[in-house]
């Protein structure tokens, strides 16, 4: 046998320097996390430099087209357009990152407690067939009925309905993750390292999260990069239905809905919130794709 | 070559690189070898070795970021090196029969048994389907298959391992191949199951009479079936010998490690297993000493310098190594 | 197989029951009144007396078992006699009728029903017709330009809302081109050439804007389901036996990473039925989904619970079926 | 000539859901099937009365009406058959107003017939309608869009509950109009054919008309104006600037036509702070505020009526100060201070009254801060209104909260929702309001005492500033007690001006109407006191 | 038990049954059971190594499976040191874990491949020794690592770094951490090279002698068990067949169905090899959802007689210490 001279055990490298490291060679991913930091810091430090107030309405400059204090023209309520891509920007970030977030959780909870637990997996899914099923429109009027205020008053009216669109976002958008977590998870269960885990007698709920959760983060990592689209998109539903944020409050997806009747007249109006949305949308794919492969071991030891 | 018969292939100075995110892979340096018609041929070597990238490296089945050179393969005389595409995959599929190592996994789940066995012998033959099917019926019984006209209709699952495997094999001689290469066929079974698969191959070789390279890391299974033995280590081929020959008189400390490793179901039960330490070697750049060297009991610094050639210790017997087991010293 | 099926629908049962009681209690407690769209002209006395004689004074429970009685029984009971001319006990049973229109809902369902299906029920089948060359050409030059330009349509597909797209295709081919007509003739009626031609026409663009959006999702699911399968066993077989590149890659590997698509397929039916309320909209295509999005505004609550009823119900069906598909599909999977 | 011209192309961007104007008193209704059945009158494009059914109009004068004014003789004209043939009789009537009035019914017009003691046939032509009370307008029943004729002989067995199993019959009522239904799709389309027997030979120039519905209001305006695949779009609320440039297409043209619509804002007497609970939004809370006439005379000041105008409504709108605006003769020329934008005197009213500018921006008194949550449904150009009505205020220091509520919630009398405009849990709203026909009177009743909706009344009731005032009760009942028309008129711009010195409303644009027709479409009468297809039998194609 | 070659008893397995059920229909009625494990009887003696051979699927990992309670037993007991682990409650189990350990077939398989070494070998540290710091863990785990032979410097790296001898040393690692006294070695060396074979089962007899350990060592590798076991059972459909000392099994067995699994093991040696006479066995292996009646062998057994066809034969001493489950066995 080889001698086994006492060496010294290496310090416990770093996990994120080691996904850092990969992530760093995937063209795509850096790419995709480069503009994707141009958008965040845009929006969040555009409005200092362009400090044209977005709400602020000239009426005799309405439908302007670009210019050097207008740099994307202006709305049809002489509002720079500039000004409140930043700003709706800010709005539509935050609400595609967290609703994600919130339905992320929601999914995977649900998704890995019914592949897990046999017991559980029947209700569990009918449970979710159940959310697949109900009307969205008019759950969301409930839901709108009955916290709004409650919210207004704990929070304000801007955060306190940014709260309630994220949660609704949330709740209506997990379905698509636990079908697809459950499925992975059912497989997973098997494997022997599970079997392992539960031989050295540590309890399910830590065998969830130590085993089986990080296995299933890439399937996650794909409705992720879906669920922030799809909430940006869904917000500016809400917005339109008179369901979300107050009608002076800029997001993205409102900006195009607002803009879509100017198609001909002001095409700037459409393009730019588009444009950001779908640069968004393709960054947090591409950044999808680097961590997925950056945190599966095999790809990164290669 | 040595043989008096036209070899059936002739492999000269095969190497096959992988280009990898990681960098270079040469998994295979400088083989080269030869089947005689009629010949079983075993290979041997751990996981790992080149094995079946050896072969797979000779009918262009390997993916995109293989880089396969040879000086010649030649197949019946002619250079597969030259061939088309078209050419080639028509060799493939008739000439050439291929068994792979996983049963459960080599067969397509989706398609019955009777259309994967058909699937052949309509491309090549140009059989019509009744045709296709009465032959592939055949191959069925032909490999032990009770009531095989009738498992035609069934999947793969629904065949037990044993059973799979020699589909494979129906499957592979179903064109009649000079050449049947055998990937590990039996790795995956049973003792009591690779007993009949080999039983079936040795009936099989005496009735259709093709050459046949065998592909283990089982020197029990080589010994039972093979006419001459070929070593691989780290890509190359360490020692070739016919088989009695070989385990009379193994020359490689390698193939004598090997050896010595193996437990064995009779005679003395020894108070520890013999056992090759280390690692086997990182195939990264091209071989510049011997793969063995680190892990050698005979080591001497020649091997760290310098990559040995092969040399011929009796007739059909050859060897790549700087350490002389008759003489017990160097070369 | 028969056993799983029935056993699940079984199931279906006393879930589509719960569903219908929470989709029915979340109508309820919607705000939304069905006397919101007359003018404002109409007095408030006069309202509530057509909110009595459309039985909303009735307490919750009640309404909720009437409706399910006619849903349940008084309807498919019409059906049976309708279809076979028969008369079943007394002729007239109380029918579940919408308030806006005073009509019975399954004749209006019934009405959309062929518009819904020839526009959104094509646009899936041709999302699937790009989708999957798209998913396999993209999976099998991995990371080559044809794969990134996918991605990129993909992502754009997506990230696009169709009230945009839909549109800019007025815009482009109604307005500037005069191409196709931007609202949709739902009287017409397909007798000879041209008036197929007509409708060809007329459903191009709604049929292309659903198709450009599913075909999106569906394309990525195909690559990925490619890149499994091609790193298989069975595909070395396949090349090993001889076969043509495009046999292994088209009838081997495409039959295999079909099975997760084609259920994915099969749960995105629904949508069908369901219309694509957007789309639908902009275009007049006025099929299910606009009479879902009509009867939410007009708060024509009976309308709104039998249809998203109906779509939960084929939601749970649709489940039932992918799940059976998949079974069919991959011979190694039997429910038992 | 009839039926030379083809077919018209009818869009209403709100499809019809049946063709029975008393099931569904919807606007889009009343006009699809204004196409069929017919009032024995109708308001012209001046909003005054022509007869359709009958030769002359019964008044005082012509001793249709009776003195005391509580009866009214209608003659039907000779001749005037339904559309299977049969003729048109006082029967046919009575039973339209027996089928309204039944309780059961859930007529939606039924304020129509409100008062009608009885109808008699006095012989087949000959109708005799008596009121409970002397009604110096007895113009309801049977003239304008909202009382048409229905046949008896369809409609005899659909009376009360029995009025939703009758689907056919409420998808294509017989009719005495110009056009047949043939064909009809609830909530999408609707077909018609020139009527065989309509009373007038030649008429109607077009064979068939298609009526479709849906979408939204931008592009059946593109339907009409950029592809020309529709002759007559209808409702297009929409930016002014977007169809101007519709129209430069050439195609079409945009017209017009004023009513009495206004688009006003409502101010908030009491107070709708949540803290309140159930005594949110009622009198017994009066507002902090808003019940000072200086606020409220200053934000009405402070708004760019112009400006409003230019951003969404264009020539479909026009600055006003009263809440009754037209006929001309009831139009109050008291309130025109309120079009002169003058935000510097809307601060000195502010100062003035003690309404002191803070360090934030926003004007204060004792503690109380002039901040509010204005609310309106949603559509665009009202939130574009709302945009800019909430940076006038913010300039002369009032905090504004926007928020927009779903049209169906919003005029929907859902007891259990916060938001409709009824409850009014907001400090403003906005919407528009107008009245049938050319009286006033029940839309001025609108902000009596009685009128203020509480929980008590299950917040029925049409007086959403909680406006109570002796006085306006007074003026009220001697409206409804008077029968000159001057007479009428001054006690109406008395009971405007009264409103608008207490700052309960805030009226911003006089609002017309705004349709589209193709260029080839001709005799198109733009009308906003009846159906815009009043006079649908007189449209003809030119070539 | 009577043969009392090693010591005491440590693990007595008895009458133990495992029992997969088998749901079919609408209503999802059990129609039948997968006799995995039926109704096994022996005892593992301390010390000792205790080989269990069979082909694929005659319930082997089951068996062991069952023993350690990661399958709830249909019936039977497992009596480790006096206890019965087949009734224990959970807690109690979770106890008892750190006596018992499994090492897996797989080694790929079998560790996490999303874990560090470090962090797999130290679960059972973090799972069972609450009061350790981080530090010495760390120390353990380094500990662990020397004692298997796995360089201290590869603790930061993932399981697909190893080969798989290093992979399985991993995997023994984590079997060692608790100082467990017995230990089901599940094919630990299935997977791997022949020449990465030796190396771990060197390591196993190893870790024997200096720790007193007891296992469970199952394989279908005859001549590795024939190396390592002291006593060998033979496993067939979810029955032991022969239970003998190691020696006396491959000398001589008793059962035929020993006699052709040893004819069947090619010998790595050409004369050996070409003189040998194979008995081989005819068909597949019976589903244990539908054994035969009679004898489990009786359809595949080149003696089988009438008698095996319908009486099931006794587990029958048929010499000290040699058990064997056959009826013409003398
Ligand atoms: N697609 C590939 N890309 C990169 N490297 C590869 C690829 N396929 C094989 N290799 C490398 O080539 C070398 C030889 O592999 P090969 O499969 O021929 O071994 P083998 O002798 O057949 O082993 P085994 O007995 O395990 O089958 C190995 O080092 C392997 O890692
Ligand atoms: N969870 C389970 N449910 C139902 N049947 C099972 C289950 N686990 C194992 N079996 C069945 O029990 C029998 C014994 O399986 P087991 O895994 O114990 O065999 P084994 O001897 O370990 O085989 P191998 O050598 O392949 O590992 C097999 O027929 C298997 O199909
Ligand atoms: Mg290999
Ligand atoms: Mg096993
Ligand atoms: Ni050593």
């Amino acid at each position: 046998m080889s001698d086994t001279s006492l060496q010294e055990m290496p310090k416990a490298s770093s996990l994120s320097r080691d996904v850092w490291n990969q992530f760093r060679v995937h063209r795509g991913a850096m790419a995709g996390l480069v503009i994707f930091t141009l958008i965040v810091l845009a929006v969040i430090f555009g409005p200092m430099i362009h400090t044209v107030d977005p709400g602020f309405m000239n009426i005799r400059l309405r439908n302007a087209p670009p210019s050097w204090a207008n740099p994307m023209g202006t709305d049809n309520l002489g509002r720079d357009i500039f000004a409140q891509v930043l700003q709706g920007g800010r709005v539509s970030l935050a609400v595609g990152i967290t609703a994600m977030l919130l339905a992320l959780f929601l999914g995977a909870l649900i998704g890995v407690l019914a592949g897990y637990y046999k017991r559980l997996d029947g209700p569990l899914m009918r449970f979710t067939d159940l959310f697949l099923a109900l009307p969205l429109l008019p759950l969301l009027l409930v839901i709108i009925m009955l916290f709004r205020d409650t919210l207004r008053q704990a929070f304000g009216p801007e955060t306190g309905i940014f709260f309630l669109i994220v949660f609704i976002i949330g709740i209506t958008s997990w379905m698509q993750t636990a079908r697809i977590v459950r499925g992975d998870v059912l497989a997973l269960k098997e494997r022997e390292f599970v079997l392992a885990a539960r031989s050295i007698g540590t309890p399910s709920r830590r065998i969830i999260l130590r085993h089986i959760l990080p296995n299933v983060i890439s399937p996650i990592m794909v409705s992720a990069t879906l669920g922030v689209a799809n909430a940006i998109i869904t917000e500016s539903a809400l917005s339109f239905l008179g369901l979300g944020f107050p009608p002076d409050f800029p997001t993205w997806g409102r900006l195009l809905f607002d803009g879509k009747d100017f198609l001909t007249l002001t095409p700037e109006r459409v393009f730019w919130p588009g444009l950001a949305i779908s640069l968004t949308v393709l960054s947090v794919n591409y950044i999808g794709d680097g961590l997925r492969d950056a945190l599966d071991p095999h790809i990164r030891g290669r | 070559m040595r043989d008096e018969i036209a070899p059936l292939l002739d492999v000269v100075d095969l190497h096959t690189v992988f280009q990898t995110r990681g960098g270079d892979v040469h998994a295979v340096n400088s083989v080269s070898f030869s089947v005689a018609p009629g010949e079983l041929l075993g290979v041997v070597g751990e996981s790992g070795s080149g094995k079946s990238v050896t072969m797979m490296s000779l009918m262009g089945l390997l993916p995109s970021s293989a880089r396969v050179e040879a000086q010649a393969v030649n197949f019946e005389g002619r250079n597969i090196r030259d061939m088309s595409d078209d050419a080639l995959r028509v060799l493939r599929g008739r000439d050439v029969g291929f068994v792979f190592q996983d049963p459960m996994t080599s067969l397509n789940p989706v398609f019955t048994v009777g259309y994967q066995l058909t699937e052949a012998l309509r491309t090549h033959l140009g059989k019509s389907k009744k045709e296709a099917r009465a032959r592939a019926a055949e191959m069925l019984s032909l490999v032990g298959i009770p009531d095989a006209k009738a498992r035609l209709n069934d999947y793969p699952h629904q065949f037990s391992g044993g059973m799979r495997q020699r589909v494979m094999i129906a499957m592979a001689l179903a064109c009649d191949p000079k050449l049947l290469i055998a990937d590990e066929p039996t790795t995956a079974l049973d003792v009591t199951i690779q007993a009949q698969i080999l039983e079936l191959v040795k009936g099989l070789r005496q009735k259709m009479g093709m050459g046949i390279v065998w592909i283990t890391h089982d020197l029990g299974v080589v010994a039972g079936i093979a006419d001459r033995v070929m070593v691989m280590y780290g890509g190359q081929i360490v020692e070739q010998a016919p088989v009695k020959e070989l385990f009379a008189n193994p020359q490689h400390p390698y193939t004598i490690a090997l050896l010595e490793t193996l437990p064995s179901l009779t005679g003395e039960r020894p108070e520890r297993l013999r056992s090759i330490d280390g690692q086997p070697p990182i195939l990264g750049a091209k071989l510049t000493s011997c793969p063995f060297a680190a892990r050698c009991r005979q080591v001497m610094d020649r091997c760290h310098r310098e990559n040995p050639t092969r040399r011929e210790v009796k007739a059909g017997h050859d060897v790549a190594c700087w350490w002389d087991a008759t003489q017990g010293g160097a070369a | 197989m028969l056993n799983f099926t029935i056993r699940r629908l079984m199931f279906a049962i006393p879930t589509l029951l719960v569903i219908s009681f929470i989709i029915f209690a979340i109508l309820d407690l919607a705000p939304g009144d069905p006397t919101a769209s007359l003018p404002m002209t109409v007095p408030p006395e006069v309202r509530a007396q057509i909110r009595s004689t459309l039985g909303l004074d009735e307490p919750f429970i009640i309404r909720y078992f009437l409706w399910l009685k006619q849903f349940m029984i008084t309807e498919p009971l019409n059906l049976i006699e309708s279809s076979f001319g028969i008369t079943i006990g007394e002729g007239d049973r109380l029918r579940l009728t919408s308030w806006a229109t005073r009509s019975p809902v399954v004749d209006l369902i019934a009405e959309r029903m062929p518009q819904t299906l020839w526009v959104v029920g094509m646009s899936q089948i041709i999302a699937v017709l790009i989708a999957v060359p798209i998913g396999v050409i993209s999976a099998y030059k991995q990371y080559s330009w044809i794969d990134q330009l996918g991605t990129l349509f993909s992502m754009i597909g997506f990230s696009v809302p169709t009230f945009f797209t839909g549109l800019l295709f007025i815009v482009i081919f109604s307005v500037n081109l005069g191409w196709f007509p931007s609202i949709y003739d739902t009287n017409h009626v397909v007798e000879d050439w041209d008036s197929f031609v007509f409708q060809i026409k007329q459903m191009i663009m709604p049929t292309m804007v659903l198709a450009l959006f599913t075909a999106a999702q569906i394309s990525r699911y195909m690559r990925a389901s490619m890149l499994d399968n091609l790193n298989q066993d069975y595909v070395r077989t396949a090349r090993a036996k001889g076969l043509k590149e495009q046999t292994v890659l088209l009838v081997h590997v495409l039959r295999n990473s079909m099975i997760p698509v084609v259920t994915v397929i099969a749960l995105n039916i629904p949508t069908i039925f369901g219309g694509a309320i957007i789309t639908e909209q902009i275009f007049r295509v006025n099929g299910i989904g606009q009479l879902l999005i009509t009867g939410i505004v007009g708060a024509d609550i009976p309308l709104v619970q039998t249809l998203t009823f109906i779509f939960a119900a084929l939601i749970v069906l649709f489940n039932l079926i992918a799940d059976i598909l998949y079974g069919m599909l991959d011979p190694r999977i039997r429910y038992e | 000539e009839r039926a030379s011209d083809g077919q018209l192309n009818i869009i209403y961007w709100q499809a019809p859901s049946l063709l029975n104007p008393y099931l569904s008193g919807g606007t889009k209704e009343l006009e699809a099937a204004s196409l069929v059945i017919e009032p024995l009158a109708r308001y012209n494009e001046v909003g005054q009365m022509v007869p359709f059914l009958v030769d002359e109009i019964p008044t005082v004068e012509n001793g249709g009406v009776s003195e005391d004014l509580t009866t009214i003789t209608w003659k039907i004209s000779d001749g005037i058959t339904w559309s299977d043939g049969t003729p048109l009789t006082a029967e046919d009537a009575i039973f339209t107003w027996q089928y309204c009035t039944h309780p059961e019914g859930g007529c939606a017009q039924a304020t129509n017939f409100s008062d009608v003691e009885s109808m008699e046939a006095l012989d087949s032509q000959t109708l005799k309608i008596t009121f409970s009370v002397p009604k110096p307008f007895p113009y309801g029943p049977f003239v304008g869009a909202q009382s048409p004729i229905i046949q008896k002989a369809q409609f005899e067995n659909c009376v009360g509950t029995l009025a939703v199993t009758c689907s056919d019959e409420n998808f294509a009522p017989i009719g005495t109009g110009p056009f047949v239904v043939t064909d009809f799709k609830a909530n999408d389309v609707a077909t018609f054919a020139a009527n065989e027997n309509y009373r007038d030979p030649n008429k109607p120039a077009f064979a068939t008309v298609n009526f479709k519905g849906g979408g939204d209001a931008a592009s059946a305006a593109r339907s009409v104006l950029e592809t020309g695949e529709f002759d007559y779009a209808w409702n297009l609320q929409v930016e002014p600037e977007i169809l101007t440039a519709m129209e430069a297409a050439g195609r079409g043209e945009i017209i017009s036509a004023f009513g009495t619509s206004v688009e006003r804002l409502m101010v908030n007497f009491t107070n709708p702070d949540p803290a309140l609970g159930d005594e949110r939004a009622t009198v017994a809370h009066p507002h902090p505020f808003l019940t000072d006439t200086a606020v409220t005379r200053a934000m009405s000041i402070a708004i760019d009526r112009e400006i409003l105008v230019i951003a969404g409504y264009g020539s479909a709108g026009q600055e006003t100060c009263n809440v009754l605006p037209a006929p001309a003769a009831f139009a109050s020329p008291n309130n025109e201070w309120c079009k002169n934008y003058d935000p510097d005197e809307a601060n000195r009213i502010l100062d003035e009254a003690g309404w002191e500018m803070q360090s934030d921006g926003v004007r204060a008194k004792d503690g109380v801060r002039l901040s509010v949550l204005y609310q309106t449904s949603t559509n665009s150009v009202r939130q574009g209104t709302q945009a800019l009505i909430k940076q006038m205020w913010e300039a002369i220091g009032i905090e504004t909260e926007l928020r927009n509520i779903d049209a169906s919630v919003f005029f929907g009398g859902d007891q259990s929702s916060p938001d409709t405009f009824q409850k009014f849990f907001a400090d403003i709203e906005m919407y528009t309001n107008n009245f049938d026909g050319t009286d006033p009177e029940a839309y001025m009743g609108n902000w009596t005492c009685a009128e203020i909706p509480s929980p008590d009344n299950a917040w029925l009731g049409m007086n959403m500033p909680r406006f109570c005032s002796e006085e306006y009760d007074a003026l009220a009942a001697e409206l409804s007690g008077t029968a000159a028309l001057e007479e009428r008129a001054r006690i109406a711009i008395a009971m405007n001006d009264m409103l608008m010195n207490a700052g309960a409303i805030i009226p911003l644009i006089h609002r017309g109407g705004v349709s589209a027709r193709a260029n080839s479409l001709e005799g198109v009468l733009m009308n906003e006191w009846d159906s815009e297809l009043w006079n649908a039998a007189d449209w003809t194609r030119s070539n | 038990m009577r043969d009392d070659v090693e010591g005491k008893p440590l693990v007595e397995v008895r009458n133990l049954k495992m029992y997969f059920p088998i749901y079919k229909g609408i209503l999802r009625r059990q129609v039948g059971q997968v006799k995995a494990v039926d109704d096994v009887s022996f005892t593992v003696h301390e010390g000792e190594t205790l080989g269990l051979v069979g082909e694929s699927g005659c319930g082997k990992s089951t068996c062991g499976r069952a023993i350690l309670r990661l399958y709830d037993p249909t019936d039977g007991s497992v009596i480790l040191d006096g206890t019965d682990i087949a009734s224990l409650n959970t807690d109690d189990l979770r106890q008892m874990r750190t006596d018992m350990q499994m090492i897996f077939q797989d080694p790929q398989a079998s560790l996490n491949p999303k874990m560090t070494v470090e962090r797999i070998i130290s679960e059972p540290l973090i799972e069972h020794r609450k009061g350790m710091s981080a530090k010495e863990r760390s120390d353990r785990v380094g500990e662990l690592m020397d004692a298997v032979g796995l360089n201290r410097t590869f603790a930061n790296r993932y399981p697909h770094e190893f080969s798989g001898g290093q992979r399985q040393r991993i995997g023994i690692a984590r079997a060692l951490a608790l100082s467990p006294r017995f230990i089901v070695c599940d094919e630990p060396i299935a997977a791997l090279d022949v020449s990465i074979q030796a190396q771990v089962v060197n390591l196993l007899e190893d870790l024997q002698q200096k720790m007193g350990l007891t296992y469970l060592f199952i394989s279908h590798d005859l001549s590795m068990v024939r190396h390592l076991a002291t006593r060998v059972a033979v496993m067939y459909l979810g029955q032991i067949m022969e239970l003998a000392p190691s020696g006396q099994l491959y000398s001589d067995p008793k059962h035929p169905y020993t006699k052709a699994l040893l004819s069947a093991v090619p010998e790595p040696d050409p004369r050996e090899e070409s003189r040998r006479d194979r008995i081989i066995l005819q068909g597949d292996v019976p589903s244990p959802a539908n054994p035969p009646t009679g004898c489990n062998f009786c359809t595949r057994c080149p003696v089988a007689q009438p008698l095996c066809h319908q009486v099931s034969p006794d587990w029958r001493e048929i010499e000290p210490g040699r058990f064997v489950s056959c009826h013409f066995a003398e």
